[in-house]
């Protein structure tokens, strides 16, 4: 509580700040962090924060946020963390290990709301600021997971709740900067938490929460309604920036890779020199401006996110980037039968840019005589047939975690491979390597960065060596901010945290850090 | 004394190949009081004639000559084909009603036959209160043989001869002075017919109005007419007193429409019908239109065009016409 | 004269899906580096934000567009024959079972069933979609048709060659098909309008194969890349209107058709009163 | 009555195979919801937490048999099941949000456009062979032009560029959903544009078919008559011609009911109105088999209810039904 | 010798539905009861009665549209039972119906080539084109439509109803029936080409020998071309008898109605003004002599019992009770 009365008018006179983060018809009253779907963004890192903070830009940066610290034990079965003091929940009541206890235990108690999969064995709150959480494998590798996923809920409150998996959490009560203040089937307000834990903050007193549907945020965009978005704009220039790229600001950071999928269960595709000559035929700058409209960067090809990754990249390979070769694509193809050199790319229909980079890599491909019958299918058709490995070849983007492991074990982890017409749930090109799996063991078995680090080196190494699947180009992570009213952005020079609006509680930590411009 | 006067009426009805000369040239007076029958076959232009007399030709219809002037009992003159679109109003039904040939049809489906007497008075003669409307309706009704209760009913709840009968009631709601009867009883059959036949004749006899009344059975109509015009491809060819033309046609056409009637009493006479087919109307014969199928036709059928000139009792247009007839 | 100006936007529009195609050469997904740029004399309707050129891809949408239109038409029109004819000319239990079946398909409200059933299309060919289209739109048409086949069956003509001995099959496609003609004309092209415009809306919605360039899939892309936002008419106008032109043709002819068999619907001149 | 009885009837068939339809299109399709959640999620949701997701979303293993026996149950106690999309909230709770929007914009801007349209059908056939068929030519391309490109266009006319009217939600971002004029107000200029949208497309359709069936009536011989009689050309036209050429309008106005629901997918989606379309269009995207079949389900349902409804001015409005009826 | 006989023919139309198709079960239609009649080779009979008294249903029995009630119908004195397969092809050879309305008994879709073909082939008669061609010439040639090549060829719009209706009765001819059913020939057409019709329908009954029953409404022309009239009321028959006998001298109040009431410019005096009522409905008939409700002669038993039929002589015959009790007395 450090906001003193003059402060508090100052602040009451800053302007509020309208936030668009997922497309939305309209709002569902639900504040229930743990619901995938239903829940309103803001909920997490906003209302009910984490123990700590990962920053997915900057690999191996973790901020104590709730939790101060945290220590390993039992061979990384079990973890204790020792919490800030003299936090309060926003109805007045303190915050305790018991609380944190309690969160654990029901994700225990309620698998559906477990969608971090971990395996809770017990939460003993061993002090007023020590819980202690017992897992059932080793989880070095799910401290993310555990400290920086987990929003911690009130006991005394959710205690009361017959069955928390449906409960909708109407009148949250948080550790967060923000309360809800307003809501209804179109617009949610938050308001400045007045006894934050971190004094004089957040400096922004409201933050506004229209539903926009993907249509409707361009014009809003372009007619200057919204100051923070975080949305795919076709034309940034004219719907969005309109001459004015100093106020009108946007920052795509790379989030994971897009790939694309040989199905390695094709005989043809599972051959290293087909793959090979595909990734030398792909014209990766042109996707990346034409399909992409230059708004990301050709990946590496470890598939690792630059800037930031150079630690998890092998050393020989940091300065790699790609080249085209026709001929020397060519001459790979050399002997395989160019009859066999047929394939299908499915990409789900609605998303354009996929769709138009289907094309482009179509034209590249046809350079060095492989055929490629480009087909748009369903979402969920798409979703169905890449799981179950009933195509050719694909387009997919690896989701990024708080380290480049993630990505990589969800790309390339043996135990991922279900046999075709099983739904996998990563690795969907269906990759098995002894290799492979020993580094992503090894890197869940240590809490030694340096390390894991090496584990991710390995896998880079492969990557590139082997072409498993050909990275493409980074999805971006979208964010458009104004800087009329508020600056104190992350930018390039200073990714202190995810720009997006709807990454959290990345979300919360951009607006801890906003200030009014001019001031 | 006349009421109606028709001075050389022409209607065309045009279309993409060449105007169809629906009526053409036609004059004929009504007889206050009078049964006048028109005659002819199918296409001969007699509905024509009498949707032009009432003003209800639409396009593609199109009035292209002649006048039709209406005499009230007073004498004064009315141009009814000037009419403006009230003083026309008026005239309808006021002064000349019609009868169509199939009541179910002329008859709205929607609305009882009570409301569809009471659309009438309502316009008319808006003095009348609902009462009075009600009584008169009824009054109608029963007049032409419907009982009181049956105002309620929807056209289809009646049997076609009541429907008829209702459409006689419609017309003589305001005592008109005309009535056009367009094929009033095709559609029946012959008992039902000879009911509504007579029930004209007694509604004549009590209110006297005149009734151009117009079918194609002219054995029908030499019962039931004073006079009658006989029509072909849209010229009236004869007119005459019912009983001269039975007795004496002096028209072949004519001759051959009554030679086509089996008679059901006395002996057996031969019939002798008219070979061939109605003309084109588009573009008819020269001369005289009938001189194809006339068996007593000569070279100047073919060219002079015979015009309608006055005999006794009667007027026919042939050019073998001395008076004798040609029977 | 509707019947004329409506076959000419029809002649021009199957002339330019059946040969356009081979006229331009062109890829019609081929991209290019100058993306957005408006009409010029080497791109006559410009290109869309990927550079394609949007000319080429009307041409090569008509083939889809017509394609699935009149595709799942015949399809529809086929369904619609074969349930009105035999419904309405053998009459009793198997007549009610159709009519059941032709009034549940009425009833059911057809797009969010399209769409209901296009989101789970297993392929989104053009063949797909059209038969998509084809099984929510045929009841109409078999109403009508069984309607009307109810009158013809009991027309002399249909009588008097049962009278000389026709089989009930020589007597349903030789004596009463022909005289439905106009009626199945009628339907088949309200179908294909529907179908087009059907077409479009799933595309419109992202439910169709957008991987395949048709008129529709081209509105998608157009409204994706906020076409209008940006100011790139050239890019959302074109499509609509060849889809609003092709179903206007075919609407004309069909009232033309309707006017052939109602001569009352006719517009006329009102004529001057020529009074000598 | 027996009549109506019999139309009862069939109306219960009619509702039994679209409950039925709808119960069995989402099983015998592929896909799963949480595989999509999961996809949605770029795999950041862990396989061993999708199990336990499944059974949350009440997806189960059990016979198709059972499950429709289960599904029957449920409806008849009114219950729809939870939405995926929206989990946990109750599908019911979707549509009974979503439902009023439409039917309030979508419904009322049909009606206009089905009355207006009739009037002017009716009127230009009265007037044919006067300047009033110029109209013609652009209702028979309104009625060919893609809905949601009109849409587009309006938007981008009056909404974007010309700033007249909000191009979308249903009411302002200032006021809130309560018993106001204020929000009255808001909620009514926010309808107009899309309303004007409906209107105009659908009207199209309307003039077109009421004009011919009006031409046709107008050459019976009762209107010819009733113009004979002398009556006001508004009487004819009305009582007379018109009253008898909506007849066989009825059905087909029930009928496009369903076309008007189907419809209002694109116009809400193109106005981002909060209705049952785009609630349909999202449970289509996100394989929400309970959201996609109630809102199925309460669409028949509507279609059907109107269907009677129809039939029962059918009744009123023509005598000639209602001889049975002893 | 009776070519085509009805015997106590019987047709209740049940179930059926009206145009809209959506009502409910209507009552039966009792369209014919107890219908009688015979034709004979070389002759015309006439059944004569008012509008839907049940003429076109005998005559749709008779060529076995569809099957009666009860009752049967005898070809060449063997009843009919087949209903489809070859018998039944056969008995469709013989005999033939002629609709009422030519207008809509040609398929507009079809050259009259076309009409008369298709029979000649069903049936056998030509096997060949040449031979086609040849038998269609000569029917069109016995229909008075000359000259056959120019007809041949002529779609059914561009011919005039009179030359309609000559093709449908050739297309009757072309299969060679033993009996020919006239359903009102020719009441749609103009009077003044009925004649031409009539005569040509007349002559070859007789050439052929062809056993003719000619439908209509006008008494009259029954006078005139048949040897025997049938009447029929309310779907019964009421009185037979040769042409002249039965018109000079009717014996059935009905039949006397009828000849008064049909317009005749010869009638000396003008039939009496009063009113005759409506003919019953056939879905709840009256009962006893369908007639009695507008019979001035009725006696109180005409109301209750159907009366028998009464042998006149000559073939002349009634079903009235006063004619009955005439005999008696
Ligand atoms: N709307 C029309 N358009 C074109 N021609 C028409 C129209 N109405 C009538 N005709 C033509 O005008 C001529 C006269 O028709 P009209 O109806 O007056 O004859 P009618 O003597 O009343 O015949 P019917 O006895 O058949 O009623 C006919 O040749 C007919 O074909
Ligand atoms: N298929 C049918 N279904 C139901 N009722 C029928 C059917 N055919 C005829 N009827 C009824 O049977 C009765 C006799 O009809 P039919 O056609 O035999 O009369 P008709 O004497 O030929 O009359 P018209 O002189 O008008 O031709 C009528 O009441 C008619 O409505
Ligand atoms: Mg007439
Ligand atoms: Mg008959
Ligand atoms: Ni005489």
């Amino acid at each position: 509580g450090g906001g003193g009365g003059g402060g508090g008018t100052a602040e009451a006179d800053a302007p509020p700040l309208v936030i668009h983060a997922v497309d939305a018809g309209t709002f569902q009253e639900d504040f229930n962090p743990y619901h995938l779907e239903g829940v309103n963004f803001g909920t997490s890192g906003m209302i009910h924060e984490t123990l700590m903070y990962f920053n997915k830009l900057k690999p191996g940066e973790i901020t104590p946020w709730l939790a101060l610290d945290h220590k390993w034990s039992n061979k990384g079965k079990s973890v204790t963390f020792t919490l800030r003091q003299n936090v309060k929940w926003s109805d007045g009541q303190p915050f305790t290990a018991d609380d944190v206890a309690f969160t654990f235990q029901m994700l225990k108690k309620y698998p559906q709301l477990n969608r971090n999969a971990l395996e809770i064995e017990e939460a003993e709150a061993l002090a007023p600021d020590k819980v202690r959480v017992d897992f059932g494998n080793t989880s070095y590798a799910k401290l993310f997971n555990i400290a920086g996923n987990s929003p911690i809920v009130p006991k005394h409150v959710w205690e009361k709740e017959k069955d928390p998996s449906t409960f909708t959490n109407p009148k949250p009560v948080g550790t967060g900067p923000y309360t809800l203040s307003k809501f209804s089937a179109q617009l949610y307000e938050l308001v400045k938490n007045p006894s934050y834990w971190q004094p004089g903050k957040p400096e922004v007193p409201v933050l506004r929460f229209p539903a926009y549907t993907a249509n409707a945020l361009q014009t809003a965009l372009q007619q200057g309604e919204v100051d923070w978005a975080g949305a795919f704009v076709p034309d940034i220039e004219k719907i969005y920036v309109q001459g004015k790229p100093e106020q009108n600001k946007f920052f795509f950071p790379p989030e994971g890779v897009v790939t694309l999928l040989p199905n390695l269960t094709n005989p043809v595709l599972a051959k290293p020199e087909v793959r090979a000559a595909m990734s030398l035929a792909i014209d990766r700058d042109k996707i990346v401006r034409v399909a992409e409209r230059g708004y990301t960067k050709v990946a590496h090809p470890t598939g690792v996110p630059m800037p930031g990754g150079e630690a998890y990249i092998p050393p020989e390979y940091r300065a790699l980037s790609y080249k085209m070769d026709i001929e020397k694509a060519k001459e790979l193809l050399k002997g395989v039968d160019p009859a066999q050199l047929k394939f299908t790319l499915l990409v789900p229909s609605p998303f354009t840019d996929w769709v138009n980079a289907a094309q482009l890599i179509r034209e590249d491909l046809a350079k060095i005589g492989i055929t490629v019958e480009t087909r748009g299918v369903a979402f969920q058709d798409w979703v169905s047939k890449v799981g179950k490995g009933n195509y050719d070849l694909s387009i997919r983007a690896t989701a990024a975690g708080p380290t480049p492991y993630f990505q990589m074990r969800s790309m390339l982890f043996g135990g991922l491979a279900e046999p075709v017409g099983e739904a996998a749930t990563g690795n969907y090109q269906r990759w098995k390597d002894a290799e492979t799996d020993k580094l992503i063991d090894a890197y869940a078995a240590t809490e030694d960065e340096t390390e894991q680090q090496e584990a991710t080196q390995g896998l880079g190494k492969i990557m590139v060596e082997k072409m498993p699947t050909l990275p493409l180009f980074y999805s971006p992570s979208w964010a458009q901010y104004r800087t009329n009213k508020y600056v104190g952005w992350p930018s390039e020079q200073d990714p202190y945290a995810m720009p997006s609006p709807y990454t959290s509680p990345d979300a919360a930590v951009v607006l801890l850090h906003l200030k009014p411009a001019g001031k | 004394m006349n009421v109606l006067e028709i001075r050389d009426l022409g209607v065309d009805y045009l279309s993409g190949t060449g105007a169809v000369h629906a009526v053409s040239g036609v004059s004929l007076d009504l007889r206050r009081g009078e049964i006048l029958g028109l005659a002819g076959e199918s296409g001969s232009g007699k509905s024509t004639l009498a949707n032009a007399v009432a003003r209800l030709l639409r396009p593609p219809a199109s009035i292209t000559s002649g006048s039709v002037v209406y005499r009230r009992q007073d004498g004064s003159a009315v141009d009814v084909l000037g009419l403006g679109r009230n003083d026309l109003r008026a005239f309808r039904w006021k002064e000349l009603a019609v009868v169509f040939q199939s009541a179910m049809n002329s008859l709205n489906p929607v609305i009882t036959v009570g409301a569809q007497i009471d659309d009438v008075l309502r316009i008319h003669a808006p003095r009348m209160s609902r009462a009075e409307r009600t009584e008169r309706s009824v009054e109608l009704l029963q007049r032409v043989g419907i009982s009181a209760d049956r105002r309620r009913s929807y056209p289809h709840e009646l049997s076609g001869g009541m429907r008829q009968r209702a459409a006689i009631a419609i017309a003589l709601a305001l005592n008109p002075e005309i009535i056009i009867m367009d094929e009033p009883t095709t559609a029946l059959d012959v008992v039902v017919q000879r009911d509504i036949l007579a029930e004209i004749k007694a509604l004549r006899e009590e209110y006297g109005f005149a009734v151009v009344f117009i079918t194609h059975d002219l054995s029908l109509l030499m019962e039931i007419s004073d006079r009658i015009a006989i029509m072909y491809a849209g010229r009236v060819v004869e007119t005459g007193t019912a009983k001269a033309l039975h007795r004496t046609p002096r028209h072949p056409y004519t001759l051959g429409l009554l030679r086509s009637f089996p008679r059901l009493r006395g002996a057996r006479e031969e019939l002798l019908g008219i070979p061939g087919t109605p003309p084109d109307l588009r573009s008819p014969p020269p001369g005289c239109a009938f001189h194809p199928r006339c068996a007593m036709a000569f070279d100047a059928c073919s060219r002079t065009l015979p015009v309608l000139t006055s005999e006794a009792d009667g007027e026919v247009a042939c050019l073998l016409n001395d008076g004798r007839g040609v029977s | 004269m509707k019947i004329k100006i409506g076959a000419g936007i029809l002649v021009f529009f199957a002339l330019m899906a059946i040969f356009g195609p081979l006229l331009i050469g062109a890829d019609p997904a081929a991209t290019s580096e100058d993306g957005l740029q408006g009409p010029s004399a080497q791109h006559w309707l410009g290109t869309t934000q990927t550079g394609q050129d949007i000319l080429v891809q009307i041409v090569y949408g008509a083939r889809i567009s017509l394609g699935v239109g009149v595709l799942s038409a015949l399809i529809a029109t086929v369904l619609a024959v074969a349930v009105g004819l035999v419904g309405g000319y053998v009459g009793g239990a198997v007549d009610e079972a159709l009519s059941v079946l032709t009034n549940i398909f009425l009833v059911l409200p057809a797009l969010p069933l399209i769409i209901v059933l296009a989101g789970y299309l297993p392929q989104r060919g053009v063949a797909s979609v059209a038969v998509v289209i084809a099984v929510t739109g045929w009841a109409w048409g078999a109403r009508v048709l069984r309607a009307q086949t109810l009158s013809v069956r009991r027309r002399d003509f249909v009588q008097a060659a049962r009278a000389s001995g026709e089989g009930p099959l020589r007597i349903v496609f030789y004596e009463i098909l022909p005289v439905l003609l106009p009626v199945i004309a009628t339907s088949f092209l309200a179908t294909v309008v529907a179908a087009i415009l059907a077409e479009a809306g799933l595309s419109f919605l992202g439910l169709a194969d957008l991987s395949t360039v048709s008129w529709g899939s081209m509105l998608y892309f157009a409204q994706n890349g906020q076409a209008l936002l940006i100011g790139a008419w050239w890019w959302f106008i074109p499509p609509g209107l060849c889809i609003a032109l092709i179903g206007t043709g075919l609407a004309l002819v069909n009232f033309g058709i309707d006017e052939i068999a109602n001569p009352r619907l006719r517009t006329i001149k009102a004529p001057r009163k020529a009074r000598a | 009555m027996r009549f109506l009885a019999r139309r009862l009837g069939f109306y219960l068939l009619t509702a039994w195979a679209a409950i039925t339809l709808n119960f069995l299109i989402p099983r015998l399709m592929p896909g799963d919801p949480v595989e999509l959640l999961v996809a949605r999620m770029k795999g950041n949701v862990d396989p061993a937490a999708i199990d336990a997701m499944r059974r949350a979303f009440g997806i189960s293993d059990a016979s198709l048999w059972q499950q429709y026996l289960n599904y029957l149950g449920n409806l008849a106690h009114g219950e729809l099941g939870r939405s995926i999309t929206f989990f946990p909230t109750e599908v019911s709770t979707v549509i009974a949000d979503s439902l009023p929007w439409t039917v309030g914009l979508v419904g009322v801007a049909t009606l206009i456009s089905y009355l207006i349209g009739t009037a002017l059908g009716v009127i230009m056939a009265w007037k044919r062979g006067t300047w009033l068929d110029g109209v013609l030519p652009a209702a028979t391309f309104m009625h060919a032009v893609p809905y949601f490109w009109v849409a587009l266009a309006l938007v981008f006319v009056f909404g974007v560029t010309l700033q007249w009217f909000p191009v979308s939600r249903a009411y302002g971002l200032d006021v809130m959903p309560e018993l106001s004029g204020e929000f009255a107000q808001s909620v009514l200029y926010h309808a107009a544009l899309p309303a004007v949208t409906i209107v105009l497309a659908s009207m199209a359709d309307r003039i077109l078919g009421m004009r011919n069936v009006m031409v046709t009536t107008l050459g019976e011989d009762y209107v010819v008559m009733a113009e004979a009689k002398g009556l006001t050309s508004r009487r004819v036209m009305w009582s007379y011609a018109a009253r008898n050429a909506i007849l066989p309008n009825i059905t087909s106005f029930a009928l496009s009911l369903g076309f008007v629901v189907g419809g209002s997918v694109l116009t809400e989606i193109v106005f981002s109105y909060p209705g049952i379309g785009s609630m349909l269009l999202k449970g289509v995207e996100n394989e929400d088999f309970p959201l996609m079949q109630g809102i199925f389900l309460v669409i028949s349902l509507a279609v059907l209810v109107a269907n009677f409804l129809a039939d029962l001015a059918y009744v009123v409005l023509d005598p000639r039904t209602r001889q049975e009826s002893e | 010798m009776n070519i085509l006989e009805g015997r106590d023919l019987t047709k209740h139309f049940t179930a059926a539905r009206g145009p809209r198709g959506r009502f409910g079960k209507r009552p039966p239609v009792r369209a014919v009861e107890d219908v009688s009649i015979a034709l004979r080779a070389g002759a015309v009979t006439a059944l004569v009665g008012e509008s839907g008294c049940g003429k076109s249903t005998v005559a749709r029995l008779l060529a076995q549209v569809y099957p009666p009630t009860s009752g049967e119908v005898l070809l060449r004195g063997e009843p009919v039972r087949a209903h489809r397969g070859a018998a039944f092809r056969e008995y469709r050879r013989q005999v033939q119906l002629i609709f009422q309305d030519p207008f809509a008994s040609l398929n507009p879709f079809h050259r009259v080539r076309y009409h008369l073909a298709r029979p000649l082939r069903l049936h056998g008669h030509a096997r060949t084109d040449a031979e086609e061609r040849e038998q269609v010439a000569e029917l069109l040639e016995r229909v008075s439509l000359t000259p056959v090549e120019q007809f041949m060829d002529k779609m059914p719009h561009e011919l005039s109803g009179g030359q309609r209706q000559r093709v449908a009765i050739a297309r009757a001819l072309a299969v060679r029936p033993v009996a020919l059913i006239a359903d009102e020939p020719v009441s749609m057409l103009d009077v003044s080409i009925r004649l031409g019709v009539l005569r040509l329908l007349e002559g070859l009954a007789r050439e052929n020998d062809l056993a003719l029953l000619y439908i209509t409404h006008d008494i009259a022309s029954a006078r005139y071309f048949a040897e025997d009239i049938t009447v029929m009321y309310a779907g019964r028959l009421i009185e037979s008898g040769p042409s002249e006998e039965l018109t000079q001298s009717p014996r059935h109040p009905y039949t006397r109605l009828l000849l008064e009431s049909a317009p005749d410019p010869d009638r000396v005096a003008a039939p009496e003004g009063r009113r005759h009522g409506e003919p019953p409905s056939l879905i709840d008939p009256p009962g006893g002599c369908r007639f009695h409700p507008r019979c001035p002669v009725a006696l109180p038993v005409c109301s209750t019992e159907v009366p028998g039929r009464t042998e006149l002589g000559e073939g002349h015959w009634t079903h009235c009770w006063q004619a009955e009790a005439t005999l008696a007395r």
